[in-house]
């Protein structure tokens, strides 16, 4: 059965079993690059610990950074626009239906003026 | 604030409702080509006196279905909220 | 003789619009629910004149049913305000 | 092979069987779980294959009628009564055909994955009979030709989302998130029983081709399309109304969130079924396609900002829904503000509209799959929080393979389905304005930075203590899990295949308003 | 003719007798009286009126032999006795729910029930 | 003429009883005056001819409605708390 | 407009609902207001199909041509149920959140919010 | 709380009791329907059904405490004969009393202690709504035990609020409404 | 708790008539104004009569919820049933087979006014009972659970 696979917008093509052929091509060549490695590593020996300059290394838990950690430079680059948009989730639901009748109010007001 | 702003859209849904009242005239409808066929043949397609029966069970009949299932779907909604607790329950609480 | 049934709906729909008043003022919850008791049995004579009225038969059954069924809805009112419920 | 009676009146079983189902459940309820699930299992079963049958004959005959109470099941208009349809027409053409499938798949693997996900839990044969009532709602929606039978349904589903949303009562959590649920949908509700009321005070009828034929754009009409979009708009969690929408994802149990989703995009489909099928031409398509478009692009703006910082793995999950939706509002949109120029039509709209309703399609199937994974790490883990996660690729090795699937998909990476369907809007809304597109792509950048922190702190990391005797999910989790990425990873492989066979045609269907109408009202 | 005029005396009488409850339901100074001016008057001008219905009912039915006279007469008299059993009972739970609550009766010059201790 | 006297009446009720609903803070009070709306609602689908309406619209205002509401009211707050 | 008598009541409705929706922070009083709002409708589409001196479309001794029409009733009978299935569900919602928050203001009702 | 258990034959008698009283109000609203009397036969079939059904489920409720002397058709006679009869004179005249009050507002109201002998529920029943709906007087609360009436009297006779009980017949004026109720109910 | 004596009499007397009045209504669904959803209500709102006159714990021996839901799940089920059946026959669903069909339910109806006759109507009538039971035991499971909530509350 021909499955047709080029997918056309009518401005550009998209080949997905072209993209899958390349796909399995660079996991060839990371496949070859992993097999160049060192063979006399040992899984479980000192070679598998991490250095840490020397020091001790933390309990497992410590070493996991959690999630509200991340993307902290992110959060705070725009901290302005969040310092706006999050508090408009108040969580009220009267809050809630006000919004829904503003933008009924709003839409009333584009649609019967234009 | 938010008093404000409920009293502003109030008055504007107030204001633009009032279109109905002012656009729509009431006793004197100005299709009734549907319901002129349901008055002149829902006596003796459905051999009902009563038309309203006749559109609730016959012509919108499946609405009805509908309408019974949104009562029996509150009703199990009631039932799930009331419901004794069991021990498993508790299992994915924080 | 002009007709009679229509001036004795009107009357009893402003006796019903006075009960208002009582439900307004009434001090304590009892007195509403009495005020609210009132205007049931008013609108059902009215329902039952207005039935007339339309020369519908088959309307004075809403007003069976408004009569029995308000009853409970009073009940359910006295039992809480009686701290019963 | 199959009855004739059933092929005739396959539309009315697709609808009757689940809602049998949900009515007899309590009743075998009573008899034993395992009967109880078998049954569950056979009616989603039989609901599934009416579907793929009715979808079927949509996509090989055209569109299916079905009247109700009728002597014949295409006797649209009674030779009677003047050119007027009076009863209830169930009329699926292919866009309706798309969301069946959608339904009775999702369905069917979430009911999968929920025999065994809930099955430590209380109040299990309402629980599934609310299931059974909200796949039945979803599908009625979807193929109704009927305004009110819409509003029915639509109050079906609304009063069984919040009852499921509501599910796990011992939080309270979950109720509040349910009353905020069910509020908003009972004034959406509202708002459109009046919008129904002021077309059908003004033209006497209640089915869309019937309207859609005689519908002017008077005053009283602008105002009814402004309140069934707002009602609808509201419902299917476009911002600045989606509020509600992070609280009952996050709250719901996982199988229930992946099919309120469904319920979502129902909604969306009754938006886009009343602006293009009932509107069609009337209204001023410019006006109505940019606040669309503009609802689209701050539901995509938000949900994804909003997600980044969230700490809760489904609520996260739910505000990238909301982002998502608005891909499948700018596209659509971008197809309604071109609607009539049919040289900017034929060269961009179309596909733009392709676009976004195959990412109706798409992200039923890779949010679902998310959500169920999601589902799948708290019943493992017991916690929702991603603070209090990490180092599970090392236990859940399947349910991990599963969340990058969804994961890469969501973000629009090749080769997975949410890359085909985000190029074609990318491409085409590039034509229509270049801004538009740059910011969705900008956002799909944000929606695959926030799931790379969902992985590195669920999966990544180091076993973490308190994890110690985690498992790999049940069987019946996974499964459900497996159907959803197969689909997944087929309809990105062949995206053509889907464009082609499904995806045009609905969208044909929804720019064809005039083939519509002659199709409901000339079948007599 | 007679008939038309039993009629409309039975109407002003119910229309009377419902205004004289109204009126007491404003006048009176405490519940208990209010009561009694609302549950016996409005209750008897209630079926009064719908006496006069029924009068109506009888009497043309006395003129054109059609059944439908007899079910608007009868209908009505099962209204009325509707309300007449059902508003005694309803203002005795009000009544016994108020003193529950409570409320006192204000110019009371003896209340055996207080002292009951009930 | 007095068809209408009597329909403006029901009506000037109808929104009398929807502002004491809104007016009450003893949610009793609001219940009671919710269930004189229903009433006079049901008066005015009579006046509107539409008798299966108003009996439905008794039988659940009036009966229903009413005792859902009081018992809900009894399992939670009777009165309003003031607004800050 | 004098004659739009009924339409003139259901805006005052509405907007008399939409301010107890709106204003009021208890939420049995708001529920108090969905059904206020749930009445108008309904009165909205009674009104709709009435007919000036029709006769309810019922077929009994009474003779006329002129009846009201039927299907407005129809639909105000489903929605009257709806309103009732939906006014339950909202109460036993209320009831369990006062159990759990001991509380049924909704600007205390905001444990999930952002 | 302790109801009378029923003997063995009652469930029987209660169950034919309810179907006639329910197949005659099924009756009676179903007047003119027809040419068998005054009803068509359709009807007669679904009343016998439908009261046959009402009968099933309650049957338990009607005769709650077991007693049984309401099954006498004779007395089911008399109650119209008690409610046209002296009952009406009562009710006009207390119509009459609270029309005078009102406008002159001239009260002396009072709760009194009212006994009588009256044991079964119907009877009780018939005298606190008799008592309602007649001159003055609501009836108030109930002794579970006694059977004693508390009634609010609007107007307090002179020296009655002395006496600690009053026997029930001094209530009514005109005709000894406790006397029919006796002869009705006991 | 109970209410008084008079309530709990008046109670159990009203209870057997409003349930024949209500099962009147139901069945005169397509004659006069009413149907099952209306007389459903009226027989519910009877059994909240029942539930009002006494107290929580004597109502559970008088009424059992199991029952109840098994009633609604029974008329939901034979008003999908008797849609369902028109499947059979070659028809549509929800197809009024049964209507001057001569069988039970079945008689015609002359067109114009007439005092109606119980036997016509074709399926209306049992959709008419399929609701009714419905709706009954639907509505009477409702203020069955509220009341339920109250007496947890106590407890607690």
């Amino acid at each position: 059965m021909a499955l047709p696979t080029v997918l056309s917008s009518g401005y550009g093509l998209w080949d997905p079993i072209l993209w899958v052929i390349a796909f399995i091509i660079g996991i060839v060549i990371a496949w070859m690059l992993w097999k160049s490695g060192v063979s006399s590593y040992k899984k479980g020996s000192e070679q598998g610990r991490p250095y840490l300059s020397g020091n001790a290394e933390p309990a497992k838990g410590e070493v996991h950074i959690r999630a509200s950690n991340l993307y902290w430079g992110f959060t705070e680059g725009i901290k302005g626009y969040y310092q706006r948009v999050v508090p408009l989730h108040t969580g009220i639901a009267t809050d809630y239906l006000l919004w829904i009748f503003w933008v009924t109010g709003i839409l009333l007001i584009i649609v019967m003026v234009v | 604030m938010r008093k404000e702003l409920s009293i502003l859209i109030i008055v504007i849904l107030g204001v633009f409702l009032a279109l109905i009242a002012v656009d729509l005239t009431f006793g004197a409808p100005d299709n009734s080509a549907m319901d002129d066929y349901f008055i002149r043949n829902g006596q003796e397609q459905a051999a009902t006196n009563n038309i309203v029966t006749t559109v609730v069970f016959d012509y919108r009949g499946f609405d009805t279905l509908g309408e019974s299932t949104v009562l029996f779907t509150a009703v199990i909604g009631v039932a799930l909220m009331y419901r004794k607790l069991v021990k498993g329950d508790a299992d994915e609480n924080e | 003789m002009i007709d009679p049934w229509y001036p004795a709906v009107l009357i009893l729909i402003i006796l019903i619009c006075l009960c208002f008043a009582r439900l307004i003022l009434g001090p304590t919850p009892a007195d509403r629910v009495v005020a609210v008791d009132t205007v049931n049995t008013l609108t059902v004579a009215s329902l039952v004149i207005l039935g007339l009225i339309y020369r519908e038969v088959i309307f004075i059954d809403v007003a069976i049913v408004y009569a029995l069924l308000s009853f409970v809805s009073t009940l359910f009112i006295a039992k809480y305000i009686g701290g019963e419920l | 092979m199959i009855p004739g009676f059933i092929a005739t009146n396959a539309p009315a079983l697709l609808i009757a069987v689940p809602l049998l189902g949900a009515f007899l459940s309590p009743v075998i309820g009573i008899i034993s779980r395992d009967a109880r699930a078998l049954w569950v299992l056979a009616i989603i079963t039989l609901t599934a294959i009416i579907g793929y049958f009715v979808a079927f004959l949509v996509y090989t005959e055209g569109t299916v009628l079905y009247v109700f109470g009728a002597a014949e099941t295409a006797l649209t208009v009674p030779p009677d009564s003047g050119g007027i349809p009076i009863r209830i027409i169930f009329a699926i053409d292919a866009m309706s055909a798309l969301m069946v499938i959608i339904a009775v798949t999702v369905g069917f693997a979430v009911i999968l994955y929920s025999l065994s996900s809930d099955s430590r839990r209380s109040g299990l044969e309402a629980y599934y009979t609310i299931f059974l009532l909200m796949i039945g709602a979803v599908l009625g929606m979807v193929s109704t030709g009927d305004l009110f039978n819409f509003f029915v349904f639509l109050e079906i589903s609304s009063l069984a989302s919040a009852g499921l949303v509501a599910y796990k009562v011992e939080r309270g959590l979950a109720v509040e998130a349910g009353l905020k649920y069910l509020l908003v949908s009972t004034i959406g509700g509202i708002f459109f029983l009046f919008a129904i009321g002021i077309l059908y005070g003004q033209y006497n009828a209640l089915n869309i081709a019937m309207l859609a034929e005689v519908i002017q754009w008077t005053p009283l009409d602008k105002l009814a399309l402004v309140l069934i979009i707002a009602a609808l708009a509201a419902k299917c969690g476009a911002v600045p109304m989606h509020f509600w929408t992070p609280d009952a994802y996050s709250m719901a149990p996982s199988a229930v969130t992946a099919m309120l989703v469904v319920a979502s995009q129902a909604s969306l489909y009754g938006l886009f079924r009343i602006c293009f099928t009932l509107y069609g031409m009337t209204l001023s398509y410019v006006t109505i396609g940019w606040v669309i478009i503009i609802l689209g692009l701050l539901s995509m703006i938000v949900g994804v900002t909003m997600a980044i910082p969230q700490k809760d793995i489904k609520r996260l999950m739910a505000y990238h829904a909301v982002s998502q939706t608005g891909y499948m509002l700018l596209g659509v949109g971008v197809g309604l503000a071109v609607l009539g120029d049919q040289a900017l039509l034929s060269s961009y709209g179309t596909t733009a509209m392709e676009g976004g309703i195959f990412h109706i399609f798409n992200h039923a199937m890779y949010k679902g799959l998310l959500f169920l994974t999601a589902g799948a790490i708290i019943y493992q883990v017991g916690t929702s929080d991603l603070n209090r996660m990490g180092g599970l690729g090392h236990k859940m090795k399947w349910t991990m393979i599963f969340f990058i699937i969804g994961a890469l998909a969501i973000a629009g990476i090749p080769p997975f389905n949410g890359f085909a369907s985000k190029f074609l809007i990318y491409e085409s809304v590039f034509a229509f304005s270049p801004i538009l597109s740059i910011i969705a792509m900008v956002v799909s950048i944000l929606t695959l930075a926030s799931f790379v922190k969902v992985f590195h702190s669920v999966f990544m990391g180091p076993p973490l203590p308190e994890h110690e005797n985690v498992k790999e999910a049940p069987h019946t989790m996974l499964i459900g899990m497996t159907i959803l990425a197969a689909l997944v990873i087929i309809s990105g492989i062949f995206p053509e295949f889907f464009i082609q066979n499904l995806i045009a045609p609905a969208a044909n269907a929804l720019i064809d308003q005039a083939g519509y109408i002659a199709t409901v009202l000339g079948g007599a | 003719m007679i008939s038309e005029w039993i009629i409309v005396a039975f109407l002003s009488i119910g229309i009377t007798f419902n205004a004289l409850g109204v009126i007491g339901l404003l006048r009176f100074p405490d519940l208990y009286t209010r009561m009694h001016a609302t549950t016996k008057a409005t209750t008897f001008g209630s079926v009064f009126t719908s006496l006069a219905v029924i009068v109506y009912a009888i009497s043309l039915y006395l003129n054109t032999i059609d059944p439908q006279f007899i079910v608007l007469g009868i209908h009505s008299l099962v209204a009325a006795m509707a309300l007449a059993f059902t508003n005694a009972v309803g203002s005795h739970a009000i009544a016994r729910a108020a003193h529950r609550s409570g409320i006192l009766p204000a110019p009371a010059v003896i209340d055996r029930l207080k002292e009951a201790g009930q | 003429m007095i068809e209408t006297i009597i329909h403006v009446l029901v009506i000037a009720g109808l929104v009398v009883s929807a502002i004491l609903v809104f007016h009450f803070r003893d949610l009793l009070a609001a219940a009671l005056a919710s269930a004189l709306f229903s009433f006079l609602i049901s008066l005015e689908f009579y006046i509107l001819q539409a008798p299966d309406v108003a009996i439905s619209q008794a039988a659940i205002g009036a009966g229903l409605t009413t005792a859902i509401f009081i018992l809900a009211i009894r399992s939670t707050k009777r009165y309003e708390e003031d607004i800050p | 407009m004098f004659w739009n008598l009924p339409y003139v009541a259901v805006v005052l409705l509405t907007v008399i609902g939409l301010a107890t929706i709106l204003l009021k922070r208890n939420l049995i009083k708001i529920f108090f207001g969905v059904g206020i709002l749930t009445s108008a409708v309904n009165l909205f589409i009674i009104a709709l199909g009435y007919r000036e001196g029709g006769i309810a479309p019922i077929y009994t001794y009474a003779a006329s041509e002129n009846m009201v029409m039927a299907t407005p009733q129809a639909l105000t009978l489903t929605s009257i149920v709806i309103g009732v299935a939906t006014t339950a569900l909202m109460l036993s919602f209320a009831v369990i959140i006062y159990k759990t928050y001991g509380t049924v203001n909704v600007d205390e009702i905001r444990e999930l919010k952002e | 709380m302790h109801t009378p258990r029923p003997a063995r034959g009652d469930p029987v008698i209660a169950f034919f009791l309810t179907f006639f009283l329910s197949l005659f109000v099924y009756l009676i609203l179903t007047a003119g329907s027809g040419n068998v009397g005054f009803w068509s036969v359709s009807e007669l079939t679904a009343g016998v059904a439908l009261s046959l059904m009402t009968a099933a489920i309650a049957r338990k409720f009607l005769c709650r405490a077991g007693n049984y002397r309401m099954a006498n058709p004779l007395r089911f006679l008399l109650i119209p004969v008690y409610v046209i009869g002296p009952f009406f004179l009562e009710v006009i005249k207390a119509n009459l009393d609270v029309a005078y009050r009102v406008i002159t507002m001239r009260i002396r109201p009072g709760i009194i202690r009212v006994s009588s002998d009256l044991k079964s529920d119907l009877g009780i029943f018939m005298l606190a709504n008799s008592i309602t709906l007649t001159p003055g007087t609501i009836t108030v609360d109930i002794d579970e035990k006694t059977h004693d009436l508390y009634i609010h009297n609007i107007n307090v006779g002179a020296g009655d609020e002395d006496k600690p009980v009053i026997p029930d017949y001094e209530l009514f004026s005109i005709s000894d409404l406790p006397k029919w109720i006796r002869r009705i109910a006991e | 708790m109970r209410m008084s004596k008079i309530v709990r009499f008046s109670a159990d007397v009203l209870f057997g008539a409003i349930l024949i009045f209500g099962f009147y209504i139901i069945l005169h669904g397509h004659l006069t104004p009413g149907g099952g959803f209306q007389g459903g209500a009226v027989v519910a709102t009877g059994a909240a009569l029942v539930i009002v006159a006494y107290s929580y714990e004597e109502v559970l021996h008088m009424i059992k919820k199991a029952g109840l839901m098994l009633q609604e799940s029974a008329g939901l089920v034979m008003f999908a049933g008797v849609a369902l059946i028109a499947l059979g026959l070659g028809t549509t669903f929800f197809f009024n087979y049964l209507a001057n069909s001569g069988l039970l339910f079945g008689m015609s109806v002359p067109f114009g006014p007439n005092p109606g006759e119980l036997n016509t109507g074709g399926v209306l009538p049992l959709m008419n009972i399929a609701v009714g039971i419905e709706v009954w035991g639907g509505l009477a499971i409702v203020i069955l659970y509220m009341l339920s909530g109250i007496s947890k509350a106590e407890e607690a």
